[in-house]
């Protein structure tokens, strides 16, 4: 079993950096005949390399889906916001304590009408990574989200989230200034609009972390993000006393974008391209777009009161139970 | 050997051990000190059927929506064997009893969590009677109080649970909504998702003293910071310190500021009388 | 120029511990002659100390009054509140930092009805004094006191606010928390209130600190309170370079309740007791217990509605100026 | 000499000295940067026309409300002269200057605080214009954008000018209601009773780098911790990392920043348009 996205991938990323470095051959080539027989190579190279996403995407397991969920490559919030939310203008602090740059947030324009967004953001690199806090929030990243909501109410502002956090920091700091409390907070601001919500998991919808800023009146989730109200290692660590099985721990947490479907906890799926939203960022952003535009069409002909009931309503309803 | 009381075996005549400083206690007088330790202070956790014999008007506790019962949805591994036991061991649906009550005369709206019951957690039976319990303040115009005692949410019902979080909140949203208040007393232990939703938005919160009250278990938290924890990390005490707490009362005294703060508070809600 | 209450007062004090003094000689003595001499020295102190008061309390100067508003056996927040409101329930915790014992706050009864009331509270002895940080208010008191705001809102409660802090806490960390923000905040709160709202200045009325929990639909002042946008030490060092020239700033500045009366800033002034309301606490609270009701009385007639208006007026009417 | 222009003088052809790190400027070229030195990236103080000038929409700034007087109500010592000198030598009646004007053709109501106008210090004027420029935005639907630059509340006039902390939060007030977005640009320096009423509620607070802002005199807070102040206390940097302001934003963006945030949060009171 794969501890990573990148052990899981490793012979498919070794084809696609093979196919590289003959298209670098190949560009350089000046013989006609070696220049053909390398373009043979490459589309040899790229029907393996589609056959083996083929394969390997058809068969993903629920613990694979953790791993691309946490794929570092993945498109994250600000790279989605940088390709269909132009005019983004990056606001921040809670007024309270600190600036958190694990929650990015701000008004852009969608569509030409302005939205306020909000959404957690990973780092690419281990210094943006640190800066980032992994994407964990601490307080001051729920209540900065918090003032930004507010001010999507008050300006009329429809509203977009985007969650992608392994879970909300759950250090001493944290604790100190009231962590549960601000994500508590923030999920009571969401009911209050009366403005069009739409939140999409795009990576790792990690337990209270998310669903903190996850309540919108449409929640959409990336085929392979996952959302969970424990990470898989700890629920092991929990049920069986060994964190090692995860992959058991991630099957039984029903963790999957299909399973949340199939419970009605989202309201779609995204389809993200051939292999995976990290093989084509672009593609991927487009597809946001598009769900994004037909759920914020459909939300806009709500008036503010039925905004706010519909939103009310569809997570009220969320819960398996009989009566006796 | 260590022994609390479970629900019953107050009027046995035994003798029980105080969880806190192991004294033996008689365990009558412990029944009359609400569990409390008369050494040590020692808050014991209590039963729903124990804490409502401590907290209300006599007799005027009423169980609400005890039809409600648990679907092994996600068939989570050992789920249904662990709850079907809890049930007939405990004689109860599940972690959480809603209802109404009284205080003085006063009518409640209420939702007890129970401990003993898979340790109180969270999953789309109990997310729906504390919604209930909310919702029925809200309707009601009757002030809301909710006791607080879990681990947080229920694992086993995955996803689902979580979404108890929100459907929770949005009971509290609605008892804003219409100015009715809704005060949460945390008792031992208040933790993780239970905490990170409608318990920590309540208008006021009253804590028991010395009780857990938490985020992340302390392991993972006191791992995840170079910050060093203090010694009472996790405690009322901490957490009255860090500002998220209004009170913390005593068991003795629990019943009095309860009584005060929803007639005070819900003065507004009873026409025609001045509270 | 007396630096305290207690040298302004030395003489008089000294004379009433006299009277004391011969009070308790007299309860012991068995000789009636005896007995009736004293009596009669202990009616002429009294009679001394009753003029003495009478000259030197109708000669206040504004420094004079900066002293007695400081003065440390003057009634605080609480002693009024456990006088006039019963039931009071503190309530603590601003749910973002800490708590702060430079303001109490907590639902109590009034007249019978219940209110939400919120108050700087000063320390008596040295260690309460550091408890309560000289009531100089953290952002965390101004929190918790819009939360009281809040609650009172939607509870439908009027609020009762006690003035006596000689600043908001000046230091770094309550920089870092935004000490300013959370006044400012606490003001804007108040504002949006549609209940009854009575302020009134018990002691030290001290610039930002003060106004932060001012904001009343009557403020109300006692007579020997002030009232000032800087402490006159600050006046004289920046004015005169020399803090010891306070009398003059304290003059300068008009601080005293008959200069707030004058401008039309407070709604009345409250008659302390003859000497002072630390000579009389009870008494002292019954006149504000007087005044509140009436003023209530009056308040409880307007509308939420035409209450948030008067409010909004009251304080939008501040401020003189000419028309070229 | 170090020497900052004073408005006119910048086409005299005239060197200035950078106050940040004392070198000889160009003045037309330093003009021509918005008065920030382009050796350190000192942001030198503006004069309200300066302001004006660096900001807004060519020829749209109108001034409003200029027909205000300070009155010395107190008869406090010196401020009859003080004033006067300052109203003669930079012809303008008071430390804040209050109108309309245009961001990309968008109407917004702004006031400026102008530092060299006794500290920028907010008396009964200062706190009328910046309450008006609230109050049109508010009534006229046009965002509001108020340059502070201030020592404070005017200490001579006494209590009357620490009631327009209240004023001016009243003002905030009236936005707040209908909906109208209020920006405050935080320029070097503001303090005290600026910051703490309108300035520190503002919707959005935008910070120009470096620039000094803080509740006490930095004297003050020094003292009275046993907390060690970090070395960029009570500048920009600081605020912004105790989650204060949204941005720091260097004045040539500045244009463009306030722009993009009116027309977004804007668009909702312009009927018919999208923004
Ligand atoms: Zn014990
Ligand atoms: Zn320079």
């Amino acid at each position: 079993m794969a501890n990573s996205w990148k052990e899981w991938e490793r012979p498919l990323l070794d084809l696609e950096d093979g196919v590289l470095k003959l298209k670098h051959l190949a560009a350089r080539e000046l013989d006609p005949a070696k220049k053909a027989a390398l373009e043979k190579r490459i589309e040899d190279f790229e029907e393996r390399i589609r056959s083996f996403i083929e394969v390997k995407y058809s068969r993903l397991g629920p613990w694979e889906e953790v791993l691309l969920a946490r794929a570092e490559p993945r498109p994250y919030t600000l790279d989605y916001i940088n390709q269909i939310l132009p005019d983004f203008r990056e606001l921040d602090g809670d007024r309270r304590f600190g600036a958190d740059h694990a929650i990015v947030a701000g008004p852009a324009r969608f569509d030409g009408q302005p939205v306020m967004v909000v959404g957690h953001q990973k780092g690419r690199d281990i210094k943006e990574r640190a800066y980032r806090n992994f994407a964990m929030a601490k307080p001051e990243g729920y209540r900065k989200a918090i003032r930004m909501f507010e001010m999507a109410e008050r300006f009329r502002m429809p509203v977009i989230t985007f969650v992608d956090t392994p879970a909300a920091d759950p250090g001493v700091e944290s604790e100190s200034r009231g962590i549960s409390e601000a994500i508590a907070a923030s999920m009571l601001s969401m009911f209050e609009l009366t403005v069009p919500v739409v939140s999409i998991i795009i990576g790792e919808g990690g337990s209270g972390g998310a669903i903190g800023i996850a309540i919108g009146n449409k929640v959409l989730m990336m085929e392979h993000a996952v959302y969970s109200v424990i990470p898989p290692e700890g629920c092991a660590a929990i049920l069986w006393r060994d964190p090692g099985k995860k992959a058991q721990a991630a099957a039984a947490l029903k963790l999957t974008s299909a399973s949340a479907l199939e419970f009605n906890l989202v309201d779609e799926v995204i389809k993200e391209p051939f292999g995976g939203a990290h093989r084509n960022a672009v593609e991927a952003g487009e597809s946001i777009q598009a769900a994004i535009s037909k759920y914020m069409g459909e939300l806009q002909k709500m008036s503010p009161s039925e905004l706010k009931e519909q939103r009310y309503q569809r997570f009220r309803a969320l819960g398996i139970f009989e009566t006796e | 050997m260590a022994k609390v009381m479970k629900p019953g075996e107050a009027n046995g005549g035994n003798f029980v051990q105080c969880k806190g400083c192991k004294k033996t206690l008689f365990a009558s007088e412990f029944k009359d000190n609400l569990f409390v330790c008369n050494y040590c202070g020692h808050h014991h956790r209590l039963t729903w059927r124990q804490r409502v014999e401590c907290t209300f008007d006599e007799g005027s506790f009423k169980p609400l929506d005890t039809e409600l019962v648990s679907v092994d949805s996600l068939q989570f591994p050992e789920y249904a064997e662990k709850h079907t036991a809890s049930v007939e061991k405990l004689d109860q649906n599940d972690s959480v009893v809603g209802g109404i009550a009284q205080l003085d005369g006063i009518d409640v709206s209420t939702a007890i969590s129970d401990f003993t019951f898979m340790g109180g957690s969270m999953g789309s039976v109990a997310g729906e009677i504390i919604t209930r319990a909310l919702e029925r303040g809200a309707e009601q115009k009757m002030p809301v109080i909710i006791f607080c005692a879990s681990g947080g949410a229920r694992m086993q019902e995955g996803l689902l649970s979580l979404m108890q979080m929100a459907k929770t909140t949005a009971g509290v949203h609605k008892c804003r909504e219409v100015g009715v208040p809704f005060i949460a007393v945390f008792t031992d232990p208040t933790m993780a998702g239970v905490l990170a939703s409608y318990a920590s938005i309540a208008d006021v919160i009253i804590a028991e003293p010395r009780c857990l009250i938490g985020f992340a278990g302390a392991r993972v938290s006191k791992q995840a910071q170079v910050v060093k924890a203090p010694d009472d990390f996790q405690t009322a005490e901490f957490v009255f310190r860090s500002g998220m707490l209004d009170r913390i009362v005593e068991r003795r005294e629990m019943r009095g500021m309860l009584t005060s703060l929803v007639s005070m508070f819900g003065a507004h809600l009873r026409e025609g009388t001045n509270g």
